[in-house]
């Protein structure tokens, strides 16, 4: 596996690994594809919808592990809404690309967050304009992000 | 990182320098086309027919039914192709397991797509094939019997003397790919009723990019490549003299220190699976504990994914793979584990470590105690660990 | 005797130094496998890596055109069992010459043992087939032309652009063996139409063992060998790193100094061409005088036979050929000089010589004047010559 | 091609190369397989029978030129009676044997001297007991003498 140096920091000092006591939302998914998981906790400000802080855990490949950790740092600070356009592309546009058998694994991380915003809004009646239900199990056929 | 520690010879093994030495001449000086006249190429024409005495003194063959080839991939392809060619006509049926190399796989998925019938037989938690389901799975069509001889990823040995008589009892042809085995355990053809093997040079200190097929007399297998009339006109292409001399140095001194070296491998796999059971809790070794190479080493470590053990197992300059180097492209978990009963996470999480002679007591230290906290960091990262 | 002249060089050639030089460190401490993860396997895999775009860029191809194999037999095997099996529902036609080398011939008539139809297209005097004759041989169901780029025992070089613009018009693939002109001459796949083409590594001074073949992007070639994702899983093994590393080492000399070798090898040639015409009556040179390999000599003396011409020169040190190394156990006279028309008896005392660029003059004086000699003396035994 | 010493003996100085001049007999036989032609002259005591002389010319390989020297050897001061039973076994003996695909080539030499043995007998006209008309053309079939 070829990682850029990005990702390899990433994966050697994943930012916000952990969990949030309480938190405002929590999104886990899954890779159908490579059996891998990843959960999200977002702690978001109920007045401003800013996402004061984010935490990750996730077991899966280096891919994942640095996507995980360089989405946490995106989203953090952003609105809900600002944290919805967090695609994958950007993620892996920020950590200098992955090798194009892990391009699946940084939908999780996009995945991942959008449960955790989904689980935010069930839990306090609104709807994020964007936002549908996320999957809970990413298939392979969707990861064909080129 | 200043160390490295190769722990993956189950991939590929360091060339033996006394082989290097004994390829030197064929690559420099003697360079001549075996197969020509003149009396300048009596030299390497020699080499190879003592390589192939050698070789063949090593399995308790004839030098005649050893043939060269690139590697353990074509010798594989050649026997199963060449046998569903050549016994087309008695019937289409093939017999296999559930766990043998993609080299075997690959080439079944490819017979089935041209009309034969391949049965893969399970394999019980230790990934043994049960010889009473074998003998249920024979037709009057089963052509071929084919069962590796030690698994390349959880180092199974299986029940390979009791196959070849089943074999031999229903007059059905047994080919084993020794790939792993082969130069690490000792292997009779004669004894076990084999009658076809497969080796690859670089899986014990021989050079890569040449192997062999052991065909016993009498079976006249197909070529699977064509053209020239080297060896017997059953596989063309200008011989590779040196690494022909070279596979043959290594088969040598493997035959001959087989017992040291396999010796102080044994004590050092025991060591290292007792080290990790003791000290690294949710650790389940893969396979059988006596019934395996004396150089695998394999574990699961429960809620924690392979791929990111290996990096920092690298980051620490310990050369681990989680199963064979050949699918590391692959995403998917290893059909090994998943036939011996392990479910997809927990196949996720395995470390393969495959030693050699060359490796020592106290690089076990150093990978145990690595690993310790490496699972450790990995585990407070995983959604699935909850301690 | 004390000195050895080596002048069969289309049997196999000495391996480069700077070839074996290049190769040495992947030989012994660069061991790994390229296929693993860890940062230890980098430097081989990036070797490989290189290697294949240095042979691409001799080709004029991209890197992922260019797939490893263990040989010319190899490659040509693929090539032709490869097409035949993408293609078969558009037909079963193939299309090759009458000079073709045992790696291409056999597998032809193993096509024909499974379906498939082959024509073999007629060679003039020269050994060059004529493109109006190919065109007619075409049909519907035509799915393959294979015509060698140049033939090992004459040397005659093919119309290989014509050919290409043909199968291109016709839109049909185009496969050549190129397993004795690549690393000689000139080779352009984008200009001359090439969609698939063989090289063999110790034709060119690179090691045994090893070659390749080359793939238009977007044929999707199926396997000959299955098994482990390599070489985006359609050759199965663990790459032979030295022998790749030896072989586009070679084939990066061989380009840089293709001008300077041809014009040295093409003085000798002709230089010795000279000599046996005006020195040795009955002295009939084979092949073609201008569209041959700048490194091959062919000629067939009247009235004496090839295997006591090559043990009397191999006497005075002199290394040669009657045909080509791999059928050398074969009675049968050449089927390429048959072919090219000459008489049975002819074609029997026929000598092949195949320069290097470390031939000399004096070396080719040394070969006349041993020749006059010995041609001397086995007509004088000869009952067919009544002078 | 691995001869013994003996083979290559005979091929580097082969005896009786040459031509009889007026000969008692000649007989000169081809190999159908490989092409090969040797004749062999013979010189005879018409009263006492015994091959005063004998000659050869090859065309073939170094197994034919060494069993034609080693035949025209073996045949000479024999009586054509015990000529008759130097078959190319006797010969191949000789020469310390031959390679399996060089076996045939033995033939030719035996055959050559049944043909100027058949060639003297028709021009004297008498019968040599156990001689046949020999061929002129030796088969591959007839060469798998092991
Ligand atoms: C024209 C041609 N094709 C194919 C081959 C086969 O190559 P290799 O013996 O390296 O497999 C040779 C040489 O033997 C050759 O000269
Ligand atoms: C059991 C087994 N069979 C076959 C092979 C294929 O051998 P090679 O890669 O040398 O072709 C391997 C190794 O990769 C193996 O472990
Ligand atoms: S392989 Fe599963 S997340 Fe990367
Ligand atoms: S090969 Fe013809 S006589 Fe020996």
């Amino acid at each position: 596996m070829k990682y850029s140096e990005k990702v390899m920091d990433h994966f050697n000092n994943p930012r916000n690994v952990g969990v949030i006591d309480q938190p405002s939302g929590v999104g886990t998914v899954g890779n159908a594809r490579c059996g891998d998981i990843m959960r999200i906790y977002l702690d978001i400000d109920p007045d401003t919808k800013v996402i004061r802080d984010c935490k990750f855990k996730t077991f899966g490949c280096g891919a994942a592990v640095a996507t995980s950790s360089m989405a946490t740092e995106l989203v953090k600070g952003k609105t809900i809404y600002e944290a919805l356009k967090v695609t994958n592309q950007a993620v892996m546009e920020a950590l200098d690309g992955l090798p194009p058998v892990k391009v699946h694994c940084s939908l999780l991380a996009e995945e991942a967050i959008h449960a955790a915003l989904w689980d935010y809004a069930e839990k306090n009646g609104i709807v994020i304009e964007g936002l549908s239900k996320p999957k809970t199990d990413i298939h392979e056929g969707e990861a064909a992000v080129s | 990182m200043s160390r490295l520690i190769y722990i993956d010879n189950a991939a590929t093994t360091r060339l033996d320098p006394d082989a290097f030495e004994a390829m030197k001449p064929f690559l420099l000086e003697h360079y001549s086309n075996p197969a020509s006249v003149y009396s300048f190429a009596q030299e390497s024409n020699q080499a190879v027919e003592e390589a192939r005495a050698a070789i063949a003194g090593t399995l308790h063959a004839d030098p005649g039914e050893i043939y060269f080839t690139a590697g353990g991939s074509e010798s594989d392809n050649w026997a199963l192709k060449g046998v569903a060619q050549l016994k087309r006509k008695k019937g289409n049926h093939i017999i296999t397991s559930k766990i043998e190399h993609h080299a075997i796989f690959e080439t079944c998925h490819y017979l089935e797509r041209h009309g034969f019938e391949v049965t893969y037989l399970d394999v019980d938690e230790y990934g043994r094939i049960d010889p009473e389901a074998l003998k249920a799975a024979i037709r009057p069509e089963t052509i071929l019997i084919s069962i590796m001889f030690a698994n390349n990823e959880i180092g199974t040995i299986q029940p390979i003397a009791e196959i070849g008589k089943i074999a031999k009892e229903h007059q059905i042809l047994f080919h084993t790919d020794a790939v792993q085995a082969y130069g690490h355990v000792p292997i009779s053809v004669e004894e076990l009723g084999i009658d076809l093997l497969s080796a690859s040079g670089h899986k014990f200190h021989g050079p890569k990019g040449v192997g062999f097929l052991y065909i016993r007399k009498g079976i006249a297998l197909p070529s699977l490549i064509h053209g020239g009339a080297q060896e017997h006109g059953r596989r063309a292409g200008t011989l590779n003299v040196p690494g022909i001399v070279g596979m043959a140095k290594a088969a040598q001194i493997a035959a001959e220190k087989m017992e040291e070296r396999s010796q102080k491998e044994t004590k050092l796999r025991d060591y290292l699976i007792q080290r990790i059971q003791k000290e690294i809790p949710y650790a389940k070794l893969n396979g059988h504990e006596k019934l395996r190479l004396p150089n695998n080493v394999n574990f699961s470590f429960r809620f924690i994914e392979g791929e990111s053990l290996l990096i920092l197992l690298d980051q620490n300059g310990i050369c681990a793979s989680s199963g064979s180097a050949c699918t590391s492209g692959s995403l998917d978990p290893s059909h090994v584990l998943l036939a011996i009963g392990l479910p997809h996470e927990i196949a996720h999480g395995s470390l393969r470590l495959t030693l050699s002679h060359e490796n020592t007591k106290e690089e076990m230290d150093f990978i145990v105690d690595k690993l310790i906290k490496i699972v450790k960091q990995l585990r407070e990262m995983s959604p699935l660990f909850e301690d």
